[in-house]
């Protein structure tokens, strides 16, 4: 259980570091760190007790209980791709932005905007 | 396991310590630094945890890639936040 | 998110102090009714997986179980994954790269090499090492951890290094020797990633075009060993993932840090907003 | 009522439609454009009268329902009632098309093809209004009603008048909502909605329900039927050109949502499910407050189209009190009203159209000396307000005859006290503007009779009206469609009817 | 045909998104053949699968060979099959309107073969992600559509340049967190019941005793698809974006970007969580937040005085009413929902294509840059006219036959909400009038300002050009006949969901 909560601990402190910073690229380093919380989570699901790593060694018959679950592991190996695409995504418009307007103050750039 | 979750805990501990500094702190560069750094935190609690794929791609893709952009994003804008 | 007035800071503040704690309570409390912990008789251990563990290699040739899901039990999840980072790509050739208009503003530090004689010898060590590692990675996917996305940005974390280190591909002033010719201009990059997005689709649809459902590599006629048949189009798909993360690595390296232009001249020594 | 499954009432219906595209396509030629007109016009009418027979032997042409709601589909029936309304609208349309080119070409008004398109339309929802079977259909057809009729209005494109254009819209448009509202409420309670003699409703929701129900209905429809708190909306549109005017009072506006309060007092509610729930009383009250209301405003009002537009809200009421009343008398007496009103109504307008067209004056304090200058129009002018005000030998007495002989039969009194006191207080508002035109001095040197396009219509209408006093069977026997239509509601509430026909 | 169409349908977008932008790489010529040839095939399959499902029944198709729990599941009944048909045909439209270069912000930047090129693969790449979500039956496939569809809606946002970047930044924050907050409702419900399919997670949640989790996974859902379907009062970012985006994205982004994200809402909380007891509150609070969004979007619509910035509030009001559809759950309610989306998309789409269009050629967004517009270009303006009654919910078009289903429905339901709910949509119809109606007088009845009258002759010549003129008077026509035929809508949509939900309640163990 307490692995659960630091990643909800993680995901508070991603998606409130979002909404309350001022400056758009923290305002981006902070959804990164909402966006790893949730592959923390997803990640915890998936260990067992008493299991290895989920590739097989020499062969014989594998059974549930000796391996890790690997869905958790396939579904966060996209999380990760769709993280980085989006934090991609997201620095080439704030330097775009902040080549238009010279700031990355929301405040600011929100009075630019109206 | 005993130990094991011990040290699970220590890891999950200290990447939740970097990345509250890293959204503190107010200069980009040393954000971006302290970025890296969670990211290799994490890629190590996976491999702990035994998702040896998560943790390699989150390692390249997440720790290096991520940084290297932010980084480069400072040199394109400035180092201060404004 | 949408931020009221800049007067209503106090209010944000406000807001998000009886918001967030909210949040965290309520994932804490549903957390409390979650399996434990590792308890390897919970729901998630017991119901879908088993068979991933227990069938993968007999049904998809591949020892890392973790890539048999990723490649070919939830192949559908990989195409889609793929298509995310194409868009990464695209968004920021659109948004930077490709337009005519008004130039972005100079770079300072990036666009221009460091050329210290250390950091030139160990790149020349290192950048081989790297682009082969990264195609170990790729051709072992299916067995030791690693795959099309780890070798891709392996190999496109190479190109950047010698970006980094010796300049942009197409120095404007002074061309260094062919060593800095090397690695794909921004539209080399697209055409990589393109190429990659079709080889997987392609991939799927041949799957289609023998019979099967899209992405169904049992039909597609390589040889008579459906679990060998299954394991080389693994292959084939993380190829193309390969070509697509690579080249996206390398458009958004270029486009984001030396600000390169769709003619493949770095902005610094831009001649006039449009050829 | 037995039911002939046949097209014409989609005829009817379709043929102003129809003929609204090739309206706006023939803008060049004018000619070939009021063709289009006088030919939807004349099919519409032929269509009706060929509907006529078969409706006074009992039974009613019905079209294919056109599947558009789960258990509401888009159907018209020719019951008397819509024939009635249907035959009336055909008739006045050409009346008033003949006048409108008469009156555009005099004033030379600029948009004339949009307004005979709009003209079209409005006609083709009024009969679409007429000849609905259901409350979903009669809805649809309301709703384009207001929007054929909101480009009329604004006509003259200056800024005061979008202002009173955007009053009309907003009663109406609001009103139409509401009965929207009202028309998915009665949908839900009483699936189909099909509108039945004698009410489809009886029983279906608990009191309480069905009198929010029918306040609901009664605010749609009523504000279209200019009833007191609604009625803000007609002065205002006087701003239109006269044709318009006359097409909003006597041919389809005004009308439709009178024929929508006798549709909903006889056709969905039924007069004895009214005297249940103790809504005829209130009705008739409220009618009553709204004739004696406008009468005396219109006694005040100097400017000639506003009057009349006053009259007829005052007008309009009488039907409404019939179908509060709710007898077979009172409901035949309010039907015919509707046609009574219909050709008094539109001679007026045209008159008052032509003193506007030939000298200019708006207000009846200038019509000094008129009488002489243009004697045609101001006989048939002294005809309708005769008629209006129930003079014997004309349809306006029938009508207040039979709605007096209704009330009586319900022992209501005080409504034929209401009668008499309405038709002194008409008397009272029209008799001047002909003793002011006859016998008051003016200068009349250069006028006379506009061009016959704006005489002969208001002539052929007082004749028409003066036929009509007489026989009220003669042409397209409007008596008996009306006394068919209050048969057919009678023949649902017996108990509650003491009183048998002349 | 039923094995291949649904391979075709969600391949040839991705497979559209990498060639074009090859083409445009390689020929340097423009690729708008190419990129419309697609869009036409897409459409086709979508109508061939919509066809097959209504003939012969829902589809149900195994991507990968792999069936059930295991592999990813495709479902096309006439619910998602209806939406498909609708994303891919406003998707032509889009790209016709697409050779349309000029954008609002005239720091814009120019046109380049290659720039279009990308541009037209990044509108297949947001119409792939979309019929991605439409067709998938597997929770975090439709998370992964959802973001290939988010990244390229920020990318088309974004083309306009100047402040379009900023709004497409804050759209893509908001997206983020959404998806961010689903993935971790999926988090929740897989580590409850174990599995990713609907179907199987729909039969396993019954039996799940878990309250609180299982609460706190509809909530973070619900949340998250709410703020993807700028549901109030999570719709902060819509406004700006669908003002600053570039005319032809604008339309399709208007149209069905939000649309499918409640559809997704209505497969989640409608059919899979429904069994839940948590499923059931928040619909019913979903119920609530519908009313008040109808009412603020209808009020704010009001209160602009920029057309395109009306329009976008007027679009958070019609999605409070498909939240009231989705809300109440009773199979008129759905369909009501649903056919409002389709009324709402075609005549938003329109709408958008044409204020768009005048506010660049007339270099401004209010109210009186249309007055006189109607005697300059009457076809265009009358296919508009027929756009802004279907919004208000006038017959005989399209608007008024989804309005009458969704008061229906919320008489039926009865109850506070039901009453509200029905008063809500009255209202909002009534705010239309206001705010459509100022639009259309000015266009039809208001001379154009003295000064431009004085300045030059009304210039003459069309008001849209023909990329944009084209694809508006298409889209009216296709709300009339929308209207008229809804019975196809009723027949086929209807009895799928009722079978839908029935069939999960009978496989419950």
């Amino acid at each position: 259980m307490t692995t659960y909560a630091f990643a909800a601990v993680l995901f508070t402190l991603g998606i409130a570091g979002m909404a309350l910073l001022p400056n758009l690229l923290r305002k981006l380093l902070a959804m990164n760190v909402m966006q790893v919380a949730v592959i923390v989570f997803f990640v915890s699901l998936a260990f067992k007790d008493g299991a290895t790593v989920p590739i097989l060694g020499q062969g014989g018959d594998p059974q549930a209980a000796e391996f890790m679950n690997p869905l958790p592991h396939t579904l966060m190996l996209t999380a990760i791709v769709v993280s980085v695409s989006t934090t991609g995504l997201a620095l080439g418009l704030l330097v775009r932005i902040r080549s238009r307007f010279e700031t990355l103050n929301e405040r600011q750039l929100l009075d630019k905007l109206r | 396991m005993a130990e094991g979750h011990l040290i699970s805990i220590g890891l999950l501990a200290a990447m939740v310590v970097s990345a509250a500094c890293a959204l503190a702190v107010k200069d980009l560069l040393t954000a971006a630094a302290l970025f890296g750094a969670f990211s290799f935190l994490t890629a190590t609690w996976f491999a702990l945890l035994g998702a040896v794929d998560v943790a390699f791609t989150e390692a390249c893709v997440g720790g290096a890639l991520t940084t290297i952009l932010f980084v480069s994003t400072a040199f394109r804008t400035s180092r201060r936040f404004d | 998110m949408g931020a009221p007035r800049h007067g209503g800071t106090r209010m944000r503040w406000l807001l998000g102090a009886a918001a967030f704690p909210a949040l965290f309570l309520g994932l804490v409390l549903g957390m409390a009714e979650l399996p434990e912990f590792g308890d390897p008789g919970s729901p998630a251990s017991t119901h879908v997986s088993p068979r991933f563990i227990e069938d993968a290699a007999a049904e998809t040739g591949a020892a890392n179980m973790v890539t048999a899901v990723l490649a070919d039990y939830r192949g559908y999840d990989t195409l889609g994954e793929t298509a995310v980072i194409f868009a990464a790509g695209l968004g920021c050739l659109v948004i930077l790269a490709a337009a005519g208009g008004r130039p972005n503003p100079p770079a300072p530090g990036m666009s221009h090499p460091f050329g210290s004689v250390i950091l030139d010898t160990a790149t020349r060590i290192l950048v081989p090492v790297v682009l082969l590692f990264a195609v170990y990675v790729l051709i072992h996917g299916h067995i030791s951890p690693g795959g099309g996305f780890q070798g891709g940005v392996l190999f496109g974390s190479g190109l950047i290094m010698m970006r980094l280190v010796w300049g942009p591909a197409h120095e404007g002033g002074t061309h260094r020797p062919d060593v800095t010719a090397f690695g794909p201009s921004l539209r080399g990059s697209l055409i990589l990633a393109c190429a990659g997005i079709l080889g997987y689709a392609g991939i799927g649809l041949a799957a289609m075009a023998f019979g099967g459902e899209f992405l169904n590599y049992g039909t597609l006629p390589l040889g008579s060993d459906p679990a060998h048949v299954r394991e080389l189009a693994t292959l084939g798909i993380e190829a193309a993932v390969f070509l697509t993360v690579a080249g996206t690595v390398g458009v958004l390296f270029d486009t984001i840090s030396i600000g390169m232009r769709e003619s493949g001249v770095p902005l610094g020594s831009d001649r006039g907003p449009r050829e | 009522m037995t039911e002939i499954v046949s097209l014409r009432p989609l005829l009817a219906v379709g043929a102003g439609l129809a003929v609204v595209l090739p309206i706006l396509l023939s803008g060049r030629r004018p000619a070939l454009r009021e063709g289009w007109t006088f030919l939807a016009g004349a099919v519409q009418l032929g269509a009706a009268l060929s509907m006529l027979p078969a409706a006074l032997a009992g039974a009613a042409h019905v079209s294919p329902a056109l599947p558009l709601l789960p258990g509401m589909p888009l159907q018209f029936r020719a019951d008397p009632l819509g024939l009635l309304f249907l035959t009336l609208s055909s008739i006045l349309w050409l009346a008033t098309s003949s006048y409108s080119v008469g009156y555009l070409r005099s004033l030379g008004l600029k948009h004339q093809t949009g307004y005979f398109a709009a003209f079209a339309a409005a006609v083709a929802a009024a009969a679409g209004v007429a000849l609905a079977a259901n409350l979903l259909t009669f809805l649809i057809a309301y709703e384009v009603l207001t929007l054929a009729t909101w480009p009329l209005v604004v006509h003259k494109r200056t800024s005061g008048v979008l202002g009173s254009g955007r009053s009309y819209l907003a009663y109406t448009l609001i009103a139409g909502q509401l009965l929207l509202g009202a028309v998915v409420w009665a949908g839900t309670l009483a699936p189909g909605a099909q509108f039945t003699p004698g009410g489809f409703l009886a029983g279906a929701a608990s009191d309480g329900v069905l009198r929010v129900l029918f306040v609901l209905l009664l605010v749609g429809v009523g504000s279209k039927a200019a009833v007191f708190p609604l009625h803000g909306w007609l002065p205002a549109a006087m701003v239109a050109p006269t044709p318009v005017s006359a097409l909003l009072h006597a041919v389809a506006v005004v009308k439709a949502g009178a024929f929508g309060v006798l549709r909903l007092t006889g056709w969905v509610f039924g007069p004895d499910l009214m005297h249940d729930l103790g809504l005829s009383l209130p009705l008739a009250l409220l009618a009553a407050g709204t004739i004696l209301m406008a009468s005396l405003r219109a006694l005040g009002e100097d400017h000639f189209k506003r009057r009349l537009a006053y009259s007829t809200i005052s007008q309009l009421s009488y039907i409404v009190l019939g179908g509060a009343i709710g007898t077979p008398l009172a409901l035949a007496g309010a039907a015919f009203h509707i046609v009574a009103h219909g050709f008094l109504k539109i001679t007026l307008f045209f008159c008052a159209g032509s003193v506007y067209a030939a000298t200019g004056r708006e207000h009846i304090s200038q019509l000094g000396g008129l009488g002489r200058a243009m004697p045609f129009t101001f006989a048939a002018f002294g005809v309708g307000a005769l008629g209006m005000a129930g003079v014997p030998l004309l349809p306006g007495f029938i009508s207040k005859w039979n709605l007096a002989l209704g009330a009586l039969d319900d022992h209501q009194v005080w409504v034929v006290a209401v009668l008499v006191l309405s038709g002194l207080l008409n008397l009272a508002y029209y008799l001047p503007i002909l003793r002011v035109a006859v016998f008051e001095p003016g200068d009349r040197r250069d006028v006379g009779e506009p061009s016959a396009w704006l005489v002969a219509p208001p002539v052929f209408a007082a004749l028409a009206a003066i036929v009509l006093g007489l026989n009220p069977d003669a042409g397209a026997r409007f008596w008996s469609l009306a006394e068919s239509a209050a048969q057919s509601v009678a023949a649902h509430a017996p108990e509650f009817l003491t009183g048998g026909l002349p | 045909m039923r094995d291949v169409l649904p391979g075709l349908l969600v391949a040839l977008p991705l497979v559209g998104a990498a060639l074009v932008p090859l083409l445009a790489a390689l020929f340097r010529r423009t690729t708008r053949a190419a990129a419309l040839a697609l869009h036409a095939a897409i459409f086709a399959a979508a109508l061939g699968l919509f066809w097959s499902a209504a003939v012969a029944g829902p589809i149900r198709y195994a991507v990968g060979g792999w069936p059930g729990p295991w592999g990813i599941e495709l479902w096309f009944d006439g619910l998602s099959t209806l939406i498909a048909v609708l994303v891919a045909g406003m998707a032509c439209f889009a790209s016709f309107a697409q050779t349309f270069g000029p954008d609002p912000d005239r720091t814009a930047p120019g046109s380049t073969p290659l720039r279009e090129g990308l541009l037209r693969g990044a509108l297949l790449l947001l119409v792939g992600g979309l019929l991605g979500i439409v067709a998938t039956r597997d929770v975090f496939n439709l998370f992964v559509f959802l973001e290939i569809s988010s990244l390229a809606a920020y990318t088309l946002v974004a083309s306009g340049g100047g402040r379009s970047t900023v709004a497409a930044f804050r759209y893509l924050l908001a997206g983020t967190a959404a998806g961010s907050l689903y993935l971790f409702g999926v988090g929740f419900l897989y580590a409850l019941t174990g599995t990713l399919n609907m179907d199987d997670l729909a039969a396993r949640l019954p039996s799940v005793e878990a309250d609180a989790a299982l609460t706190v996974a509809v909530v973070l859902i619900a949340v998250g698809l709410s703020i993807k379907a700028a549901l109030f009062p999570l719709h902060g970012w819509l406004p700006d974006t669908y003002v600053y985006t570039p005319t032809p994205a604008a339309g399709f982004i208007a149209a069905v970007m939000a649309k499918v994200s409640a559809y997704a809402l209505l497969r989640l909380l409608g059919e899979v969580l429904a069994g839940t007891d948590a499923g059931a509150v928040v619909l019913e609070i979903m119920i609530w937040l519908g009313v008040a969004g109808v009412v603020a979007g209808g009020v704010l619509a009001v209160a602009q005085r920029a057309v395109t910035r009306m329009l976008a509030w007027s679009s958070i009001s019609a999605m409070g009413m498909i939240l009231i559809g989705v809300g109440m759950g009773s199979a008129l309610a759905i369909t009501g929902a649903l056919f409002h989306m389709a009324a709402h998309a075609l005549a938003k789409g329109c709408l958008f294509f044409g204020a768009g269009g005048i506010r660049a050629l007339e270099d401004g967004d209010e109210v009186d840059r249309w007055a006189g517009l109607g005697s300059r270009a009457p076809w265009t303006l009358a296919a508009l006219t027929v756009a802004g009654l279907s919004m208000i919910g006038i017959p005989p078009t399209a608007g008024f036959f989804s309005k009458y289903y969704l008061l229906s429905a919320s008489i039926t339901a009865g109850g506070p909400a039901g009453i509200a709910a029905f008063a809500a949509i009255i209202l909002s119809s009534l705010l239309a009038t206001v705010y459509f109606l100022r639009v259309l007088e000015a266009a039809w009845f208001r001379a154009p300002a003295e000064a431009e009258r004085a300045s030059s002759a009304a210039p003459a010549g069309p008001v849209l050009p023909r990329p944009l003129a084209l694809p508006v008077v298409g889209l009216a026509l296709l709300i009339v006949l929308t209207g008229i035929f809804a019975r196809p809508f009723e027949r086929h949509v209807l009895p799928d969901w009722e079978t839908g939900t029935a069939r999960i309640a009978a496989e419950a163990p």
